[in-house]
C-alpha cells in the first residue's frame, strides 16, 4: 500500500555501552509524510535508536540512508542540516539561555551588512521576532516575554519550546521522544495538536511514547522495538492496543515486518 | 473491528472535557514588586552591576579616609597598571569558567609564553617579532592540550589544568635554566618585548599600553560573548554541555576553541608582562591561577559555568587592586589585604547568592 | 613636611627580616621618618615587591630600602622609582647588578661564604680532600646573596667554582649536589632529606640561611647523623649563635641586620634633606655592615669571635 | 454510570494483554567477558587498586633502576616520613572531596594550629598538653567556619576555602607576628609539641610517630568510611546530595561534621608537623592544599564526589613520594620531579575514566 | 460516608518561591486505608504539596496535623520518623550506592554486640537479607545482585527499588510523586498493582498523577489541585475522568469540598 520510498531507513543498527547492548541490529523505516510511532519497554532501545539516527550517538555498525542516500551523522548538527530535528527525552534546552537564544541556538541569525559579515554581530531583534512568530503560529504563545530565561517556564512550556524548535526547523523529519511523559492532560493534548499540525504541512513524524490511546489515536504505522531490535510493524487499524501491548511484552508472536511495509 | 481501533483517530473520551478549559499554563498571580524586589531583579539579570557597585563604593571611601595621594590620577592609572597582568589573564579564565571549567595552568602558560618571547630573542637570536609570534605559537600549544585533554580525553578541567600547570612550570624552569633575561639587554636589543610598558600619559594619568590591551580586550571580549554567535554556544555549553550538543552546538570543538584562546590570551599576558617587569623572570606568575580565580568570582561569575559577565571579572580586579593599594598606602600590615580579599571574596558570592535566591 | 620611607622584605616571617623591620621602625621614629613596611609572600615572591615600589612612588615617599627577592628582575622598577627622584637603597642583597641601586648596605656575602668555608676546610683538615658536601641553597633564580655565599663557600673551601657568577657549573667530585630551601626551615629539612638519600655520606653541609639550617638539622638528627656531619650558616641571630653553643651550627657567619637597617634610614633622611647620596666602602661596590665569624671552635688562619662575643653582638 | 466510572477499579483494556508477557525486567544478554574486561570489572570495583598498582609497579621500576640506596628500609621508611604531612592532610581534604567539596585552607588550617600549639605554651605559658588542646579547638572553629559557610549560607565550597585560606593565612601571620620557635627551645620545655618527632627504629626502618599516626589514621577513617552509617552517609551526600537529603540523610549536619572533622585532622597535621620541623615556623605548609588534592586525585577519588577509597589517597600520597625521592637519587633537576607528577595527576584520571567507560 | 477521623490534613499552606506561589492557601486531607490521587495541571503545585507534607520542604504557612496532632517537620527524615514515606518525583535514589545502601539510607541496621554498639559498625549481611526479602516479597526481584549500584538500573527498576522501600519502611503514609511518568505500560502496571499491594496492607496512600485511567482505576478519593489550592474533591464513582479534566483545567465549575470529605 506504500509503495513510496522511505525517507529515512536503518538497517542492522549496533551501539554497545560496555556490557549492554542498547541497539541489536535493529532495522528502521520512515515514509514521507507520515507519523511513525515507536513504543516498547523500558530499555528496549527506543532512545538509543532514535539518538543514533539523528546523530546524537555514533553506532558500532549499520547503515542509515536518508532519501536513498547512506549517511553518517557525527553530531546532532550535522542531523540537523540534513533537515532532521528532534525534541529528546531530557529536551535540550539550555536552562540559563533564553527561549529566543535556545530556538536558534547552532542556527543564529546574523546581522545584514558589514557588522554581521565581519563582526558576526547577531540579529537579536530578527530573532526575537521569527521565535514569536513560530510560537505564536503554533498556538503555544503565551508567554510574555521572548527574552526570559528557559529555566523560568514551567515544565509544559518548555516542552512547547522544544516542539515548537523542532517543528520550524525541520524540512525532513521530526524526531519526538516522549515528548508528553512529565505532561498533564491539558499540556499532552497541545503537544499532539502539534504534531498533527507538523504532519498537515507534510513532514514526517517519528514518536516515542508510552501512552498507548495517543499513540492509537495519531500514528499511521506503529514501530514496535524489542530487546534492541524492530519486532514488527503494524497497522494500528488493523490490531488492537491489546495486540500491541502483547507483542512488545513478548506475549504474542508478531507478524513478520513486511507485512506492512 | 476491534476496541482500539474504533477509537482510532480520536482522543480519549475524557480528554474531550479540555474544549471549555483554561487553555494556558498555569501563571500565578505575582504579588507587587517592592521595591527591594525591583532591586534584587535588577542586580539579577544584570551580574556586573554588583562589583561595579562594590567597586564605586570601595573607591569612595577609600578616597575619603586617604585623600589625594590615593584618589588622583596618577595613583588611580596605577592601580590599572598593577592589575593589567592579572585582568588579562583573568579574561582566559573568565572564559574557560564560563564553560564551567576552570584553568590552574593560565600564570604558567603566561610565563612560559614570557620566556620563550625572551629565549628566541636572545638564545637563537631570532627577530623579536618573529619570537613573539613562537611565544603566541606555545601559548596556543598549551591551550590545545588543555583543551584536547578536556574535550577529547574528557577529564575534569581542573584535574587537567592541575597536571598541565605542573608540567608547563616545571618546563618553563627547565627551557629557561631559571636564567633571567635583564632589562637593560631586552631595551638594547629587542625592545619590541617591552611594547605593552609605553605609556600613554595625560596629565598626571599614566595608561601603559599593558593597560589599554587589557581594556581593548575586555570589550572585544564581551562583544563577542554577548553578540556572536560563538560566544553564545561559550554560555550554552558552560550552561548545559549535553543540552548544547544536542541542540546543535559543537562541544568538543566548542571547548577546544576556548582553551586555545585562553592560550592565546595567556601569551599575550605573557608579553605584557615583560613589559611590566622589563626583564624576562622565570620565576613571576606564581600567583597568576589563584588572582585571576579571584578577579573571576569576586566579579559575581558562577564556577558553575553560564553565567556572568567579563566586565564582571574586570571590576572584580580592579576591587582587589583598590583594596591592595589603599591597603597598603594606609600603611597596614599586608596581611591585612589578604584578610580583607579572604572575606571579600566569601562576600561577593553570599550577596550573589542572596540575589539570586530571592529573585526567583 | 614629613620624610617618608618604605621598607620592603623578601619575606616578612624569617627572623632576620623582622629583625630588619623593628631596626628600620626605631630608627625612622628617632628621626622623624614615616616608615611604611612592605614583604613578599613567599622568598621569591617578586610581584609583591613590585606591587609595594610603585605604591611607594605613588605615596611619594623619598626612599626605599629593599632586600630584593629576584636580584635582576625587580631592576626596571627600581630605575622608576629612581626616575621618580626617590632613593634606593639594597639591604642585605645586592642587586643585579649592584649599581642598580643608589647604594647597597650589605654584608659582603662573599666574604661571609669564603669565612665558613675556609673554617669548614680547616676543621676538616686532612679530611677535606675527600668530604662530601651538600649545597642547600635559596630560590630557583639564583639571587645575588645566594650565588655570593654558594660560591663564596667554595673559594674558601677550595673549590674551583668555575663561573663565579653561577651555582652549578662546577665539577668537584666533593659536591654532593645542590638543592632549593626558599630560605626556611621546610624547605631546609627536605632538601638535607633528598641529598642524604644522594649520598649518605655528607660530612659538609653548607646552608643559605640559619632558618634553612635548622632544617637540615631536623633531618640530620632523624636519622640519627647530626653529630658526624658540619652544618655552616650565614646570619648570626641569636637563635642561631644558641645554635653554635649548642653544637647544632659549626660556624655561621654574623650579619648585622639593625645596622643595614638604621644605616638605611638614615642615609634616606639625610638625602632627603640635603640631596646628598652614601658613598660605597673603601674599595668595594656596596656600603659593608661588616661580618664576623662565630664558632665555639675556632681554627687557625680564620679570624672568629667566640660565642659569647657572638651573643652580645647577635640579634633576634 | 458513565464511561470512566464503568471502568472504576479496572485496568484499561490494553493492559490486559500483559498477562501473557515477559514479566522481567528488560535485560540483554551481556556478551562474555574477556580476561581485559574481567580486569576492568576488578578495577572499576576496586578502586584503591589502580593507585596501588602504580605505587608498586614504581617501586619495582626504581627499585631496578637505582638499586640499594633506593630499596633500603632505610629510604623506603624515609618516603614515609616525607608524606606523612600529606598524607595525614591528605585524610582530610579526602572527607572534604568525597563530600562533592573541596578544601583550599587545610594547610592554613594547619600551619595556623601549630602555631597556636606553640605560641599558647611559649607567649602565654600554659601547660603543653592545653596549648595542643587549644590548636585542636581552632582547627575545628576553622572547620566549623568552612562547613558553615558551606552547608548552611549554601557556598560553593571551592570560593568558601579559597576566601578562608586566605583569611586563615592572614590571621596566622598576624598572630603569630612572624615568629619562629625555636626546636632547641622547644625540645627544653616542651618536648610533648615534637611528640610526633619520636621514632621505633627496627633495623634500618625508621617510623616517626607521625607516620605512624597517619597509617592508623587512614586506616580508621577506612572503616569508619566503609562500616559506619556516618560513612555510608558521606558517600551519598557527595554522589547526590538532594536523593541524599530526600532520602533521610540530614546533609547539612553531614557537611558540617565533615568540615570540623576535616579540621581537627588539620589540627592534627598542624602537630605533627611540629614534630617534623622540630620548631614552630609560619611560613610552612603553603603548598599542602595543592599537595594534598594531588594525592586525592592521583589515589583515584573523584572530584565529583561519592567515588573512591581513602586508602587511594594514601597510595596516590607515596606514589608522589615514590617519584620525588627516587628522580632525587637519580639525580635529575627537581624540575623533572613536579614533570612528571604533572603527567602522573593527568594519567591518573585518564586510566580511571576508561576503566568506568569500558567497565560500564 | 466516612466518619472517621483523617490520617493526614493540612490547612492554609502557603509556599513561595521567589515571585511564583506554588501554594496559595491549600488544604489537604488523607483517611485511613484509603487511596488519594492528586491530580492537575502542570505547575498547579501537586509536588509542593507533598513535599510540604513529607518535610522537604518548610511551608511558609499553614498547619499541618497528622493523626491529629500538629506536626512541623523540618528534614524528610523527621516526616520518615513519624512514619511517612515518600517517592519523590525525582526518585532520591543515590546512584553510586548499592541497592541495599540506599534501602536502609538514614536507617541502617548496626550489629549486635560491642561492634555495633562501640564501633558503630553497620550489619551489611542483615540489610542485604532484608532488602532481598522486600524486594521479593513485593514481587520486583529480578535483580540478581543486591549489592549492585543503583546506577546501573533501568529506569523501571529504580523505580521499583524506591517504591520497594516506601512500602516496606512507611508505616503510616505512603507518597507517591508521578511513579509511573517515565515507565512503560508493563512497568507502570506493576507499579500500579504494588500500590494495591499497599493498601491491602491498610496503609493509605498518596498517588500523584498525570494518567486518567490510572487514576480512576486505583483511587478512592480524588484531590484536584488547581492554581496553588485544592479546587474540590470528587470520588471517582461519581464524576467521569471528563468532569475531573474540566474542574482541573477550569472548564466547570467544581462541586463544594464538602461533598465527598
Ligand atoms: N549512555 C549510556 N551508557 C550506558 N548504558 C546506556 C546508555 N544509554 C542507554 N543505555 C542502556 O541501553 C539500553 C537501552 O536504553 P534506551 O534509553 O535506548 O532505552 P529506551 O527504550 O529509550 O527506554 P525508556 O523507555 O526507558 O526511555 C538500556 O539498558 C540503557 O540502560
Ligand atoms: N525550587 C523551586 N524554585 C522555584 N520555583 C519552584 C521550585 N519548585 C517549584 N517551583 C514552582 O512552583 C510551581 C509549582 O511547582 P510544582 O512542582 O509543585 O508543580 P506540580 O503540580 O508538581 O507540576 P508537575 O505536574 O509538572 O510536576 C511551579 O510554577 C514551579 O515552577
Ligand atoms: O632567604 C635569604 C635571606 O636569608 C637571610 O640570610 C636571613 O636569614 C638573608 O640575609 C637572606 O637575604
Ligand atoms: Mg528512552
Ligand atoms: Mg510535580
Amino acid at each position: 500500500m506504500m509503495q513510496r520510498e522511505p525517507v529515512l531507513t536503518a538497517r542492522g543498527l549496533v551501539k554497545r555501552y560496555g556490557r549492554v547492548t542498547a541497539l541489536d541490529a535493529a532495522d528502521f523505516d520512515l515514509y514521507p509524510g507520515e507519523i511513525l510511532a515507536v513504543i516498547g519497554d523500558n530499555g528496549a532501545g527506543k532512545s538509543s535508536l532514535i539518538k543514533a539516527i539523528s546523530g546524537a550517538i555514533t553506532p558500532d555498525e549499520g547503515e542509515i540512508r536518508l532519501d536513498g542516500e547512506p549517511v553518517a551523522f557525527r553530531s546532532p548538527m550535522e542531523a540537523r542540516d540534513a533537515g532532521i530535528e528532534t525534541v529528546y527525552q531530557n529536551l535540550a534546552l539550555s536552562p540559563a539561555l533564553s527561549i529566543a537564544d535556545n530556538m536558534f541556538l547552532g542556527r543564529e541569525i546574523r546581522r545584514a551588512g558589514p557588522l554581521g559579515k565581519w563582526l558576526r554581530m547577531l540579529d537579536r531583534s530578527a530573532m526575537e521576532k521569527r521565535a514569536r512568530a513560530m510560537l505564536s503560529e503554533l498556538g503555544l504563545m503565551t508567554i510574555q516575554n521572548i527574552g526570559q530565561a528557559v529555566e523560568t517556564l514551567s515544565g509544559g512550556q518548555r516542552q512547547g519550546v522544544a516542539v515548537a524548535r523542532a517543528a520550524a526547523f525541520g524540512s525532513r523529519v521530526v524526531i519526538m521522544d516522549e515528548p508528553t511523559a512529565a505532561l498533564g492532560v491539558k499540556e499532552s493534548r497541545r503537544v499532539l495538536e502539534l504534531i498533527l499540525d507538523v504532519k498537515k504541512r507534510g513532514l514526517p513524524i517519528v514518536l516515542i511514547s508510552h501512552n498507548m490511546p495517543h499513540v492509537f489515536e495519531v500514528a499511521d504505522r506503529i514501530h514496535i522495538h524489542r530487546l534492541g531490535r524492530r519486532l514488527t510493524v503494524i497497522d494500528p487499524k488493523e490490531y488492537t492496543m491489546s495486540d500491541a501491548v502483547a507483542f512488545m511484552t513478548g506475549a504474542k508472536a508478531p507478524p513478520a515486518v513486511a507485512a506492512v511495509a | 473491528m476491534t476496541e482500539a481501533s474504533a477509537r482510532g483517530g480520536q482522543p480519549q473520551e475524557f480528554e474531550k472535557a479540555l474544549a471549555g478549559g483554561d487553555a494556558s499554563v498555569a501563571q500565578f498571580e505575582s504579588h507587587d514588586r517592592t521595591m527591594v524586589e525591583r532591586l534584587q531583579h535588577f542586580l539579577h539579570s544584570s551580574p556586573a552591576a554588583v562589583p561595579l557597585i562594590v567597586l564605586i563604593a570601595s573607591l569612595a571611601i577609600f578616597a575619603m579616609l586617604i585623600g589625594g595621594r590615593f584618589f588622583s590620577a596618577f595613583s588611580l592609572t596605577l592601580i590599572l597598571q598593577q592589575v593589567a597582568i592579572v585582568g588579562i589573564v583573568g579574561a582566559a579564565q573568565t572564559l574557560v569558567i564560563l564553560t564551567a571549567g576552570i584553568d590552574l595552568s593560565v600564570g604558567a602558560i603566561m610565563v612560559l609564553t614570557s620566556v620563550v618571547m625572551g629565549q628566541f630573542t636572545f638564545r637563537y637570536g631570532l627577530p623579536a617579532p618573529v619570537a613573539i609570534l613562537c611565544g603566541f605559537g606555545v601559548g596556543a600549544a598549551c591551550g590545545f592540550l588543555n583543551g584536547w585533554l578536556v574535550s577529547r580525553v574528557k577529564l575534569p578541567p581542573f584535574i587537567v589544568t592541575l597536571g598541565t600547570w605542573q608540567v608547563i612550570l616545571a618546563a618553563n624552569f627547565l627551557y629557561s635554566a631559571n636564567e633571567t633575561i635583564r632589562a637593560q639587554d631586552i631595551e638594547a636589543n629587542a625592545p619590541l618585548l617591552q611594547w605593552f610598558g609605553n605609556s600613554v600619559r595625560l596629565g598626571s594619568a599614566v595608561f601603559t599600553y599593558g593597560v589599554i590591551a587589557l581594556v581593548v580586550l575586555v570589550l572585544v571580549l564581551w562583544y563577542v560573548l554577548n553578540h556572536t554567535a560563538w560566544g553564545r554556544h561559550v554560555y550554552a555549553v558552560g550552561d548545559d554541555p549535553e543540552a548544547a550538543e544536542l541542540s546543535g552546538v559543537n562541544v568538543n570543538r566548542m571547548l577546544l576553541s576556548v582553551y586555545v584562546l585562553a592560550g592565546l590570551i595567556c601569551a599575550l599576558a605573557g608579553w605584557a608582562l615583560i613589559g611590566r617587569l622589563g626583564s624576562v623572570s622565570p620565576t613571576s606568575g606564581q600567583f597568576a591561577n589563584i588572582e585571576s580565580i579571584t578577579a573571576v568570582v569576586i566579579g559575581g561569575i558562577s564556577l558553575f559555568g553560564g553565567r556572568g559577565s567579563i566586565l564582571g571579572m574586570l571590576f572584580g580586579a580592579l576591587i582587589v587592586g583598590v583594596f591592595s593599594l589603599a591597603l597598603r598606602l594606609i600603611g597596614t600590615d599586608p596581611q591585612w589585604t589578604y584578610l580583607l580579599i579572604g572575606v571579600l571574596i566569601i562576600a561577593a558570592v553570599a550577596v550573589d547568592q542572596w540575589i539570586r535566591k530571592v529573585a526567583g | 613636611q614629613e620624610v617618608g620611607a618604605c621598607l620592603i622584605t623578601k619575606t616578612d616571617t624569617n627572623p632576620f627580616f623582622v629583625k630588619m623591620k623593628e631596626g628600620a621602625t626605631a630608627k625612622a621614629q628617632e628621626l622623624g621618618v614615616n616608615l611604611k613596611s612592605y614583604a613578599g609572600k613567599i622568598d621569591g615572591d617578586s610581584e609583591s615587591q613590585v606591587a609595594a615600589i610603585e605604591s611607594c612612588i605613588a605615596d611619594g615617599a623619598k626612599g626605599i630600602l629593599i632586600t630584593a627577592s629576584d636580584t635582576a628582575g625587580i631592576v626596571p622598577l627600581i630605575k622608576k622609582a629612581r626616575d621618580a627622584g626617590i632613593l634606593v637603597i639594597a639591604l642585605d642583597t645586592p642587586l643585579d647588578p649592584a649599581e642598580a641601586a643608589d647604594a647597597t648596605f650589605a654584608t659582603d656575602n662573599l666574604l661571609a661564604g669564603e669565612l665558613i668555608g675556609k673554617w669548614a676546610a680547616a676543621t676538616l683538615g686532612d679530611g677535606a680532600a675527600d668530604a662530601k658536601i651538600a649545597f642547600l641553597n635559596l630560590t630557583p633564580s639564583q639571587p645575588t646573596v645566594d650565588v655570593l655565599r654558594n660560591q663564596g663557600f667554595m673559594k674558601g673551601f677550595g673549590i674551583d667554582t668555575k663561573d663565579i657568577n653561577r651555582i652549578g657549573d662546577e665539577d668537584d667530585p666533593r659536591i654532593v649536589g645542590h638543592d632549593i630551601t626558599n630560605g626556611n626551615e621546610e624547605g631546609g629539612r627536605k632538601a638535607m632529606e633528598n641529598l642524604l638519600q644522594k649520598d649518605p655520606s655528607i660530612n659538609v653541609v653548607h646552608t643559605i640561611n640559619e632558618p634553612a639550617a635548622a632544617g637540615a638539622y631536623e633531618a640530620l638528627k632523624a636519622v640519627g647523623m647530626e653529630k658526624n656531619v658540619l652544618i655552616v650558616s650565614v646570619d648570626g641571630g641569636c637563635p642561631g649563635v644558641k645554635n653554635v653553643e649548642a653544637g647544632v651550627i659549626g660556624a655561621t657567619s654574623q650579619q648585622y641586620p639593625l645596622l643595614m637597617a638604621s644605616l638605611g634610614i638614615e642615609a634616606i633622611k639625610k638625602f632627603a634633606e640635603t640631596g646628598e647620596k652614601p658613598q660605597a666602602s673603601e674599595g668595594k661596590n656596596f656600603v659593608d655592615t661588616g661580618v664576623a665569624l662565630v664558632t665555639a671552635n675556632p681554627v687557625d688562619g680564620v679570624e672568629s669571635i667566640d660565642v659569647q662575643k657572638g651573643l652580645d653582638l647577635c640579634w633576634g
